[in-house]
């Protein structure tokens, strides 16, 4: 178990190492000048080239790769003088647009995101697992067919028509939500539900839907079992029956899914998070996108990086734990 | 809600003092600093913190882009022909913290425009003072010597050249004083130091801003800012469709609220009565425009451009950028709000024209032509229009997208730039001097960050430049530029396609409100107010 | 005194694309208080149908006609609830198919406990009779880890947890060696004297049924084709079938007719 | 002459604890045995005393912890490539639990003809007629070929099993209570089927069984295992009739027999 | 006669069983319309062309008369402009018609969807199937790729990568790099549960009858993992749909005028309030189109399924 730990965390450097390179080098090769976006309008070579001296873009590609992972480690160093500033580590530098230590803003926006992201992922767990269990368990019934209807209906609608249109409807129409805000949780916890409702309410609906029918697929699968007659023979309670001996083969392959589905949302939900104007690290990484801020965009690649790689670890160790017949071979 | 639904009056009306005006925008503002931010909106929006020797005037229309005297006396003293300038300053004039505004504070903020790694907004301090070559801001290098403070009210400026716009280039919120050794590294980005009406309470970045009233100014020194409202709170990152919602309902706070202009879905949504009662409308005084290669056969031929400038439909160029709401048909390079624009089309829709055209330059069968833009949907509309508009001369358009973070890159490289590129131009200020030389002076191309697209090097434009640049009086110099425009148009460099306008719905409870033609068509944040303040 | 168990005239049916299939027909018979009925028959003859169709646990598809009555109450189109109340507590069986019987994700301890706190009472000794060495350690398993022989014993003990009245055994011995296959046999005859357990006891083993069985049926292609006291089925066979059965058994103290080299 | 030689086999089992602690737990311990051509040898024994766990080492479904395993003469304790695919060829299994052992997606047909697809043999006739062929030998209506798994009972899904390791012709046939699940007319029929085929291909069984009137009945020589080892092995009629070993008198002891009596009045009548 | 007897050898298992597949989706109305419908998307995509010579509007021709440009460029009349001229309407702003850009649209959109939710599933099951079965280095290795690919910022990469190649075949482009990125996805999932069949005994017997590697992966466990492969294949295309809708919103995708689905729901996203017809038609579209391949899947699989007992 130690050993296996040890080679994934080895495993998971190395990937974070090569998604860093990797990105460095699309940046230095194929990215445009972010000196020119900075430079505006009226711009002279020679601003360009100062630009680029500042920001230490006209170093070669090995120096500023170094550089950038040096200040991860060990902080670094940035400008000369009277303008020197002291970057201290963990440091992934400073935004080419705001001058706002990357650091900073990564975690100032962290917790949006991951609000964003656990409540939407409660909401889809319940609703995509109790409705997959329920047109399961009612196979070919109008609930069953109902409910997969609307499941196939939800995932062929758009992230980004969903908000608005459940804003339009909701709060416009309606008025029984305020406009979306991102509301802190000391402004009181009615509040903030409020304003993170809809947000969570449509990045669960696409997760829902293919979760919904992967549970049910799988549950009926599960229910022709024959220990599943066995759980039947018992006289369990149905919840029972149902939770304990269909869920849980059911669920192994969700588990997997959701592992992933949560893990890359942690790195910003992109769409839901412009639409609604939640200031979390998926708005971070559009804004910096189309900035071409690329200090900020290392961040938030690496952040969305170290998620993804993390939560496939943690996939690995629950399948194991999930399933008694995985375990004896997992070295 | 108590200022929901029936308006209080039009947006027009004089506000009262108090209350908190609310600002929705899509993004935050780049640099609180103003030596580095450079835009339309945050040029608005420094103007209710920032002070500086002169401004722009307060009202709608041409009273928007009148240069008047703000800290300073008056609108500065000539001397040598235009080559020095001199300034006196008003008394009792204080910064946030107390700190008097002296000669050597304006002189110490308009050093910082040097600084390699600051200075990054406009570019006319290095362009028009006869600095040191090698001078690099205050902070590495010291006191800037081309200036003069001869006492604590008196500055003097040294040009490089005679300039008589200077007055304008001051106007400009990149020179705002400060007290002297204040802002290095990026401090004002965080913490500015306030000369206005208002200072910064709080700025959550790409949340939310909040400006408070600044004690220490003195409305007796100020004859432009009204200053009606005690606060301001912006909020960053809201999408456009939302913003728009929320303008239309105005629940709430959002009686009180002003936003960005709207989307062309929702003009027909303005139409009804009482909303179209808090709506303004007009220009943003840019024009959009299509550029010719001039280098790339064939439209180094005149008469190929000349035919594709008499080809394009404006109307469906027009109706892609939304609509005669939210465009006006572009005719010549400079946009109406412009001193000394002539209003004349040299072009007309012409399709006959455009293949007898095409036909002298032997190209009847048509060509092939690369388009870059970007894919923006309202860019992307355009792009089609003009595509679906070409077809008709035969002429065979690609569009070429390129992503918006790296545009103005590749179409100001001219190695990577194609034939032809949609883009647009806004002057810094209301006058020819911003417009038509960055665009047309063929001394001006650059390997990169071109500006001058169609990549135009004509002599008798060139020594025409020069000649304006050399005029004293600002308005002969305008005049000028009016009669250039149509000098250049006769070579076609680029296809003007709109003037985009903007549609602004404020809330019910707005006041004061007008479009500023100096910064984009925008409200005047210093004159906008609320009719009914609530406590 | 009633009878534990009532069956008449079960029929069990099957739709294929070649018309309904009956796999049982019309088979009768009661099981007593403290009375075994063993079921012998053909392989595929419908004896685990039938006794599915006591425990109300066919497979999909499948319909009944006929009464299955327990205790009096009619069980065939009794409600879920009715059935769930019954099942595990009151009647219990164990299946045919050890290892696809038990779900592999939970160790047998779990599985077996479950029950247990589903009804409460019985007891939990159970696991320890069935003849499992190392009790305690081995709960801690996963269906994977056991032999053929040691799934049939935590099916058995499973069955019997909550000393069920009516205990359907469908091949429960077939994988054990005769001494284990003596000690569970011992295990159930000393049950239903104590708590008066019926037993539908289902095997091949025709020694097994004579040692256990009070009364037999024997079934062949979905009919029964014999029904009487073990004694009258074995000593005095009146079918033709039954007699080949009884034929059939390979006798331990035939030797093996030398034909290969 | 010897087809299969097993030596010193040793399987143990590694359980982890809640912990990650570890186990051991010997399943098999030291067995040796040869199984010669054509013959049927018989292992027998305690429940849970590791007789399916040395069929899956034979089989070379399980590699063993110890030991080497011999076939024809050649060591394939760690066969790969062309020689296991020979070996493969050559060595068939019924498993004890019928329905586990078949793919619950595959038809019968399917799963009747998946070792000729797997070994690349083309029968006469069609491979579905010879899975046909095959259904009616085990007493199998051909009609259900297109049937799935669960549609079959218990002593049904058994004769699949059988089937399928009957479907190449095999040398060596390992038979974990194979035939358990049948009736004993049934049973009668297969172990003929069996025997007939011993006798007309050659075929060498190893046949684990828990009936012992069964293995009397088949097997040439029998092995008793007891907690992993063995304990006895001998010809059936030696270890039937003059058991060495204490646990193979105890097994002897308890076979169930029918009362006597009854069985003289039955024959009585006949 | 022979011929017969040759043709029955040669067809095998699959022609008793396709027919039998064939006769029973036939009397499912279900089934029927869903293939009907897929088969009119087929033909409308095909030809398109003639549609547009029938309607007389190509799908890039403005029609500025057909919408309000004083009003933003609403389409005139309800519906969004649905009139005997325009038989689903036009495009506000530009007054595009409708119905020539789904059938246009159709083409793109679904060659990309389909062609990469084929090519994901490939991958995604191919490689999944290996990792899970083999467990060892190959497992490692494989699994290290799916975290790289996986934790890689696909979409700045596309971006850049995208924006910097020639125009050429984008549709072909667009369609490997989505399933270069998008197989992870599936595979992690497939080979989950690769893991917990390996150990199944039907595997071990067909080990034992001689089945090779690929002949256990691919026959033996493949068949086992159905439920879930349908479910995320058929949903697949919905989100594959909308990938490139959000990569040509960026400018990587497919180069306008060329009209696809995706952007057209995409650009509908503002009109909603005003003109919701806009983003129905499509959507319906998208929607009819998922839900005509879900039943279809299912139905397939309940057919195969069935064996003796439909
Ligand atoms: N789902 C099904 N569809 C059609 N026929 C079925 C189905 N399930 C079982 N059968 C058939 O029903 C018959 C009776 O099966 P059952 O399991 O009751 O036999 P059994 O007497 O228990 O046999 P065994 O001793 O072999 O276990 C068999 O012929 C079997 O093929
Ligand atoms: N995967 C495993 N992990 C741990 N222990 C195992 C595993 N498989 C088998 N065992 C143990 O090994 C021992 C031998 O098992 P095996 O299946 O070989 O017994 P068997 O002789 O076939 O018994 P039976 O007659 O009951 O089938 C048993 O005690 C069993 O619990
Ligand atoms: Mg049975
Ligand atoms: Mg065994």
């Amino acid at each position: 178990m130690a050993r296996y730990l040890a080679g994934r965390a080895a495993g998971v450097v190395l990937i974070l190492f090569l998604v860093c390179l990797f990105t460095f080098i699309i940046f230095f090769t194929l990215s445009p000048d972010p000196a020119v976006m900075i430079c505006g309008k009226t711009c002279t070579p020679e601003r360009i080239d100062q630009i680029r001296d500042v920001l230490g873009l006209d170093e070669p590609f090995l120096a500023q790769f170094s550089g950038f992972l040096a200040g991860i480690f060990a902080g670094r160093d940035y400008g000369a003088g009277a303008n020197l500033v002291h970057c201290a580590a963990p440091c992934l530098g400073y935004s080419f647009q705001t001058n706002q230590s990357v650091w900073d803003m990564v975690v100032e926006r962290l917790p949006v995101s991951a609000t964003v992201a656990i409540g939407a992922a409660v909401l889809w767990l319940f609703l995509g697992i109790v409705a997959g269990l329920l047109s399961a368990v009612k196979e070919g019934t109008w609930w069953d067919r109902t409910a997969m209807g609307l499941a196939l209906g939800g995932s062929s609608i758009p992230n980004y028509v969903l908000a608005l249109a459940l804003q339009y409807v909701l709060v416009v129409e309606l008025q029984v939500l305020p406009f979306p805000q991102a509301v802190p949780f000391s402004d009181g916890p009615a509040l903030w539900f409020q304003s993170y409702l809809m947000p969570w309410l449509v990045l669960a609906t696409g997760y829902a839907c293919l979760y919904a029918r992967l549970t049910r697929a799988n549950v009926i699968d599960t229910l022709a079992e024959n220990f599943m007659r066995t759980a039947r023979s018992k006289g369990l309670s149905p919840a029972l029956t149902m939770r304990r001996h269909a869920l849980r083969p059911a669920l192994t392959p969700i588990a997997t899914i959701f592992g992933m589905d949560f893990a890359a949302l942690l790195g910003g939900a992109l769409i839901t998070e412009t639409v609604f104007g939640l200031n979390g690290v998926g708005k971070m990484a559009a804004d910096s996108i189309a900035k071409n801020d690329q200090p900020v965009i290392m961040a938030v690649t690496l952040l969305a990086a170290f998620f993804v790689v993390i939560g496939n670890v943690v996939v690995d160790l629950v399948y194991t734990r999930l399933d008694p017949r995985v375990r004896i071979t997992a070295r | 809600a108590p200022n929901s639904g029936t308006g209080t009056g039009s947006p027009a009306a004089a506000p009262a003092t108090g209350g908190t005006v609310h600002v929705l925008a899509k993004a935050d503002f780049s640099h609180l600093d103003p030596v580095r931010g450079f835009d339309g909106g945050v040029n608005n929006f420094y103007r209710l913190i920032y002070r500086g020797l002169t401004m722009f005037g307060a009202g709608p229309g041409a009273e928007g882009t009148k240069i008047v005297p703000d800290l300073a006396t008056d609108t500065g003293t000539p001397s040598d022909g235009g080559k020095t300038w001199t300034f006196t300053l008003k008394d009792n004039l204080f910064f946030e913290d107390g700190t008097p505004i002296t000669s050597e504070a304006v002189k110490f903020g308009f050093s910082r425009t040097f600084d390699p790694e600051a200075g990054i907004g406009s570019p006319y301090g290095k362009l028009l003072l006869d600095a040191p070559k090698d001078y690099q801001g205050p902070y590495l290098d010291g006191d800037l010597d081309t200036i003069e403070t001869p006492d604590d009210k008196t500055v003097v400026f040294h040009l490089k050249k005679p300039f008589a716009d200077f007055p304008s280039a001051l106007a400009l919120a990149n020179f705002t004083p400060f007290p002297k050794g204040t802002g290095a590294g990026a401090a004002f980005d965080t913490k500015p130091i306030a000369s206005g009406p208002y200072k910064v309470a709080s700025h959550q970045r790409g949340s939310s801003l909040k400006l408070v009233r600044n004690p220490q100014w003195k409305p007796e020194t100020d004859s432009v800012r009204a200053a009606k409202p005690d606060a301001f709170e912006w909020t960053f990152g809201l999408d456009p469709a939302t913003i728009d919602e929320r303008m239309l309902a105005g629940q709430g706070t959002d009686a009180d609220a002003i936003g960005p202009s709207i989307q062309a879905a929702t003009v027909a949504r303005v139409q009804q009565p009482q909303i179209k009662q808090r709506t303004l409308s007009g220009l943003n005084g840019c024009t959009t425009y299509m550029s010719l290669n001039t280098t790339k056969k064939p439209l180094d031929d005149v008469r190929v451009r000349q035919a594709i400038n008499h080809a394009i439909n404006k109307d469906t160029v027009v109706a892609g950028m939304g609509g005669s709401a939210l465009a006006a048909k572009g005719t010549s390079i400079q946009p109406p709000t412009i001193a000394g624009r002539v209003d004349y089309d040299p072009y007309p829709y012409n399709v006959e024209q455009a293949r007898k055209l095409l036909a002298e330059a032997g190209l009847a069968d048509g060509f092939s032509l690369t388009l870059d833009t970007r894919p923006d949907p309202k860019m992307a509309a355009v792009a089609v229009a003009i595509q679906d508009a070409l077809k008709q001369v035969k002429i065979d358009l690609k569009i070429n997208n390129i992503d918006t973070s790296t545009f103005y890159e590749v179409i100001g490289t001219p190695a990577q730039q194609h034939d032809a590129a949609v883009t647009g131009w806004c002057p810094d200020w209301a006058s020819g001097a911003t417009f038509l030389p960055p665009l047309f002076d063929g001394r001006n191309i650059t390997a990169k960050g071109n500006a001058n697209l169609a990549q135009i090097d004509d002599k008798a434009i060139n020594e025409r430049i020069d000649e304006i640049a050399a005029m004293t009086d600002v308005n002969e110099a305008n005049a000028a530029y009016g009669e250039l425009d149509k000098e250049v148009m006769k070579q076609a460099p680029i296809v003007p396609l709109a003037y985009e306008k903007l549609i602004l719905v404020v809330g019910s409870n707005i006041a004061g409100a007008y479009q500023s033609s100096s910064f984009s068509g925008g409200i005047d944040l210093i004159s906008v107010g609320l009719a009914k303040p609530t406590k | 005194m009633s009878k534990l168990l009532v069956v008449e005239d079960l029929n069990v049916t099957f739709p294929t694309t070649r018309g309904p299939v009956d796999v049982v027909k019309d088979v009768s018979f009661t099981v007593g208080r403290d009375e075994t009925v063993g079921i012998v028959g053909e392989s595929g003859s419908g004896k685990s149908m039938t006794s599915l169709a006591i425990m109300g646990l066919l497979p999909e598809g499948a319909t009944t006609r006929g009464s299955i009555r327990l205790d009096g109450a009619e069980v065939l189109g009794a409600s879920a609830r009715e059935l769930r109340r019954l099942r595990g507590d009151r009647m219990s069986m164990i299946f045919q198919d050890p290892l696809s019987s038990l779900n592999p994700y939970y160790t047998v301890g779990l599985q077996i406990e479950e029950l247990y706190r589903a009804h409460r009472g019985g007891s939990r000794a159970a696991a320890r009779e069935v003849g499992l060495p190392d009790p305690e350690r081995r709960a801690r398993h996963y269906p994977h880890q056991f032999s053929g022989g040691q799934r049939q014993r935590i099916m058995i003990a499973m069955a019997l947890v909550c000393s069920p009245s009516l205990l359907i055994a469908d091949e429960p011995t077939t994988a054990l060696d005769v001494t284990v296959q003596a000690q569970i046999l011992r295990l159930l005859a000393d049950l239903r004297g104590q708590s008066g357990m019926g037993m539908v006891f289902i095997t091949h083993d025709l020694a097994v049924i004579s040692s256990i069985a009070t009364r037999v049926l024997v079934m062949r292609r979905g009919e029964q084709v014999e029904y009487g006291t073990a004694e009258q089925v074995f000593a005095e066979p009146r079918h033709d079938y039954t007699r080949m059965l009884l034929d059939s058994i390979p006798r331990i103290d035939d030797p093996l007719d030398e034909v290969s080299a | 002459m010897t087809l299969l030689r097993a030596k010193d086999l040793t399987k143990r089992f590694v359980a982890r604890g809640p912990l990650g602690a570890k186990a051991g737990f010997t399943a098999v311990d030291r067995v040796c045995f040869d199984v010669r051509l054509g013959e049927t040898l018989a292992v027998v024994g305690e429940s849970g005393s590791g007789k399916s766990t040395t069929a899956r080492m034979i089989a070379k479904l399980l590699e063993p912890s110890e030991g080497t395993l011999e076939f024809e003469g050649e060591d394939v304790t760690h066969a790969k490539g062309a020689a296991l695919a020979r070996f493969r060829g050559n060595v068939q299994v019924v498993f004890q639990d019928p329905f586990s052992s078949l793919n619950p997606r595959h038809t019968v047909e399917r799963i009747l003809m998946a070792p000729l697809v797997y070994q690349g043999i083309a029968p006469n006739g069609s491979r579905r007629a010879h899975a046909k062929e095959l259904m009616e030998r085990v007493g199998l209506n051909p009609d259900h070929s297109l049937r799935y798994p669960v549609q079959f009972s218990g002593g049904q899904a058994q004769r699949i099993g059988i089937a399928r390791a009957l479907a190449v012709n095999p040398k060596l046939v390992i038979c974990d209570e194979a035939v358990s699940a049948l009736d004993v007319s049934v049973q009668a029929q297969v172990i003929e089927l069996l025997r007939r085929l011993q006798r007309e291909s050659g075929f060498s069984y190893v046949f684990i069984a828990h009936d012992l009137a069964v293995v009397r009945q088949i097997a040439q020589r029998v092995a008793v295992m007891s907690e992993g080892r063995i304990v006895e092995l001998g010809t059936t009629g030696q270890v039937f009739d003059d058991p060495q070993d204490e646990y193979t008198r105890t097994l002897l002891a308890a076979i169930p027999r029918i009362d006597p009596e009854w069985e003289r009045r039955r024959r009585e009548r006949a | 006669m022979t011929v017969a007897a040759h043709s029955q050898q040669v067809a095998g298992a699959p022609a008793t069983s396709g027919r039998r597949v064939a006769g029973a989706l036939l009397h499912d109305k279900a089934a029927v319309l869903s293939s009907a419908f897929l088969a009119l998307i087929v033909l409308m995509a095909i030809c398109a062309p003639l549609i547009s010579l029938i309607t007389g509007h190509g799908p890039n021709d403005f029609d500025t008369a057909a919408v309000d440009t004083d009003l933003g460029g609403v389409p005139h009349g309800p519906l969004g402009g649905i009139s005997a001229q325009h038989l689903l309407g036009v495009e506000p702003q530009n007054g595009r018609d409708i119905l020539a850009r789904i059938a246009y649209g159709a083409r793109v959109s679904l060659v990309i969807a389909l062609a990469a939710t084929a090519l994901t599933t490939l991958l995604g099951v191919v490689l999944g199937l290996l990792a899970g079965f083999y467990q060892g280095w190959a497992d490692q290795v494989i699994c290290r790729v799916m975290d790289f690919l996986m934790a890689f910022p696909a979409l700045i990469f596309m971006i850049a990568i995208l924006s910097s190649l020639p125009q050429g075949n984008r549709p072909v482009l667009l369609v490997v790099v989505i399933s270069v990125f998008g197989w992870p996805y599936l595979a992690r999932v497939v080979r989950g549960q690769t893991m917990t069949l390996v150990n199944r005994e039907f595997v071990e017997a067909a080990r034992a009858s001689g089945a090779s590697t690929g002949a256990l992966v691919f026959k033996e466990i493949l068949p086992n993992l159905r439920s879930s492969l349908i479910v995320m294949t058929t949903l697949a295309v919905p989100g594959y749909v909308g990938t490139e809708a959000g990569l040509s919103f960026l400018g990587v995708g497919v180069v306008p005028p060329t009209p696809s689905w995706g952007q057209m729901i995409a650009s509908s996203v503002g009109w909603y309030a005003v003109d919701p017809m806009y983003f129905a038609i499509p959507g319906t579209f998208l929607f009819l189109t998922v839900l005509s391949l879900t039943v279809l899947g299912d139905r397939l699989r309940a057919a195969f399924d069935s064996g003796e007992a439909a």
